[in-house]
């Protein structure tokens, strides 16, 4: 990886030029990694390569800048850096583009067709004013950092509170609201005693096998109704937590099966 | 460039805790430190601009700090007054199976709610005047029997239990709940006594 | 008795967040509430009086609040050395972008920025109280509208989105088309390669 190209030429000391760095200089092996994870994505590389350069943003030079983020890529890529799949689709749009423009120019004229620069010309300047609002929003004078809310003590928190009000209604919808649990409470107390969570562990255990999956589906009987169902979820999930069974999906939305683990 | 004194009150302003004569000093860089004595006299210059002044320069165990003196109390305390917040679901219910099912224990609320009873919800009640204890039910433990109060019936405007609608009419109460609600909105909270149905 | 100003003092140091008017007014019983336009009179002339302190009275989006001003900086934040206040970059790009395009989805503003939006950012924004869902886009998948709230433009010190510097204008945003195919009429594609410089 030829990074020479990116080194700009460190100084001029009676008019030699310095190609190395001076030795007081120390950069840590690992700051570049830190500088290519600065960029906030493509676009924030792509005009990081162009105010480099104090390049026109309105005429990019796309060959060149093609050039320069591919070599960054690569670099970042030879850095194991991970690299966002946005900047794979950056570098094939910035290709497609270099290719277009090499087309014959009478087609595009007639074609009346945009230069193939523009949409990206677009998406760099929009991306750049919201770069630059938001150092404005940083530069504003803010709670923490520049101003400190005043705040004095007091003696003591007065405890004095007002209470809360309450209405009628309010309290009749929460009767409505306990009465209506307690139905429910009651029913799953009685059916409790028939399905119990740990006899139906049990159950779903005796039918699984070990070497064979079985569909998920299978272990619910539907005649059992919605409490049998439940149950037998909540035996499924103890039985998981207690790492006596194994769930698989193939894939997102395919059917589930389950095994024993041995 | 501001004056000692202004950085002064500015850092015990901004400070959450009392200051120390030290902590205060280390505010300033080195070449700009004033003097123990300089920084003690411009403390007492502070506290004394503060006379009439809805705050106070006061030295406690841990240092220097900028108080609200006591005389403002009474203006002070109605600011948390004005942000009651509103009771929680479970003393709300709580609340509604006493009225209802008076005299009844504890047990027997967290029975038909189905989750033990957080001892704050009881105390609250009690504190606000609207249960009591009025006896105890004759089992192993003898819990206290819990019923309302005639501040509960006043606080609700109600003359008596009677006048609330009835516990039978309990599976129709989100009718009546919308009911009263939709009351409630058309009326002044004066005419709290016509929110009752009118068939209970 | 302490004066209005003194009241209003204690008050507002001992609130925990900026207080609106109609809160300052209800710390007064309703006997000695002052009128709204003496309550604004007095707030004026406690503003004037904290000239050249430590402690300045404004007015942001949720109400008046005493605060320790910029000037202060230097020596309050030495109070606390490891205070971080710094957002990162994409933070605060996130943040710029809800701010000028409220409402906005977070797929438009992952379009603008051109990389995916990492989940702490939304939840950290959120987690402050500087934005919030405000609706959700009529499109596939009702995407959530952000938007942001009191407690941004508080804690920016602002009383209005209005007071923002304005967006930058898009620069011949709308002429970029037309500026290019000038220049693609004029050169030939020849010519557009030679005006790469010859980077080397």
């Amino acid at each position: 990886m030829d990074t020479t190209t990116e080194l700009p030429l460190f100084a001029k000391l009676h008019g030699e030029p310095y190609t190395q760095l001076p030795r007081d200089l120390y950069i840590p092996p690992d700051a570049l990694e830190i500088f290519l994870e600065a960029f906030e994505g493509p676009l924030d590389l792509l005009l990081y390569l162009i105010r480099r350069q104090n390049l026109n943003i309105l005429d990019i030079p796309i060959a060149a800048i093609t050039r320069q983020y591919m070599d960054y890529l690569a670099l970042m890529q030879e850095l194991r850096l991970e690299l966002a799949a946005e900047y794979l689709v950056m570098a094939a749009w910035l290709a497609e583009i270099k290719s277009r423009l090499l087309l014959p120019s009478p087609a595009l004229v007639e074609a009346e067709e945009e230069d193939p620069r523009a949409e990206l010309v677009r998406r760099l300047q929009e991306y750049e004013r919201f770069q630059q609002a938001a150092q404005a929003l940083d530069a504003l004078p803010r709670l923490e950092r520049d101003l400190f809310p005043a705040k004095a003590q007091l003696i003591e928190r007065p405890l004095a509170r007002v209470p809360p009000p309450v209405s009628l209604a309010e309290l009749l919808d929460a009767l409505r609201d306990v009465l209506a649990r307690a139905e429910w409470v009651g029913r799953h107390q009685i059916q409790r005693e028939v399905l119990s969570v740990r006899e139906r562990m049990s159950q779903v255990l005796e039918r699984l096998d070990a070497l064979r999956f079985t569909p998920f589906t299978a272990l619910f009987r539907p005649e059992e109704g919605r409490m049998g169902v439940v149950v037998t979820l909540l035996a499924v999930l103890e039985l998981l937590r207690e790492a006596l069974l194994e769930l698989v999906q193939a894939e997102p939305f395919a059917p589930i099966h389950v095994r024993r683990r041995v | 460039m501001p004056t000692l004194k202004a950085i002064l009150e500015a850092v015990l302003l901004a400070a959450e805790e009392p200051l120390e004569l030290d902590r205060l000093l280390e505010v300033f860089p080195e070449s700009e430190r004033p003097r123990r004595e300089e920084l003690r006299a411009t403390l007492a210059e502070l506290a004394g601009s503060y006379e009439g002044r809805g705050v106070e320069l006061i030295e406690v165990a841990s240092g220097f700090r900028l108080q609200v003196p006591k005389t403002f109390s009474p203006w002070v305390s109605r600011l948390w007054e004005a942000r009651n917040s509103s009771y929680s679901r479970a003393l709300l219910e709580t609340l509604a199976l006493i009225v209802y099912r008076q005299p009844i224990t504890r047990g027997e609320i967290e029975a038909v709610r189905g989750v033990s009873l957080s001892g704050g919800i009881m105390k609250t009640l009690q504190e606000r005047g609207w249960i009591k204890v009025v006896g105890h039910r004759e089992v192993p433990g003898r819990p206290a029997l819990y019923a309302t109060t005639h501040a509960f019936l006043d606080y609700f405007n109600l003359k008596g239990l009677s006048e609330l609608p009835p516990l039978a009419a309990a599976r129709d109460l989100e009718h009546i709940g919308a009911e009263l609600d939709r009351r409630l909105l058309a009326a002044s909270s004066d005419s709290l006594t016509a929110t009752e149905p009118s068939d209970g």
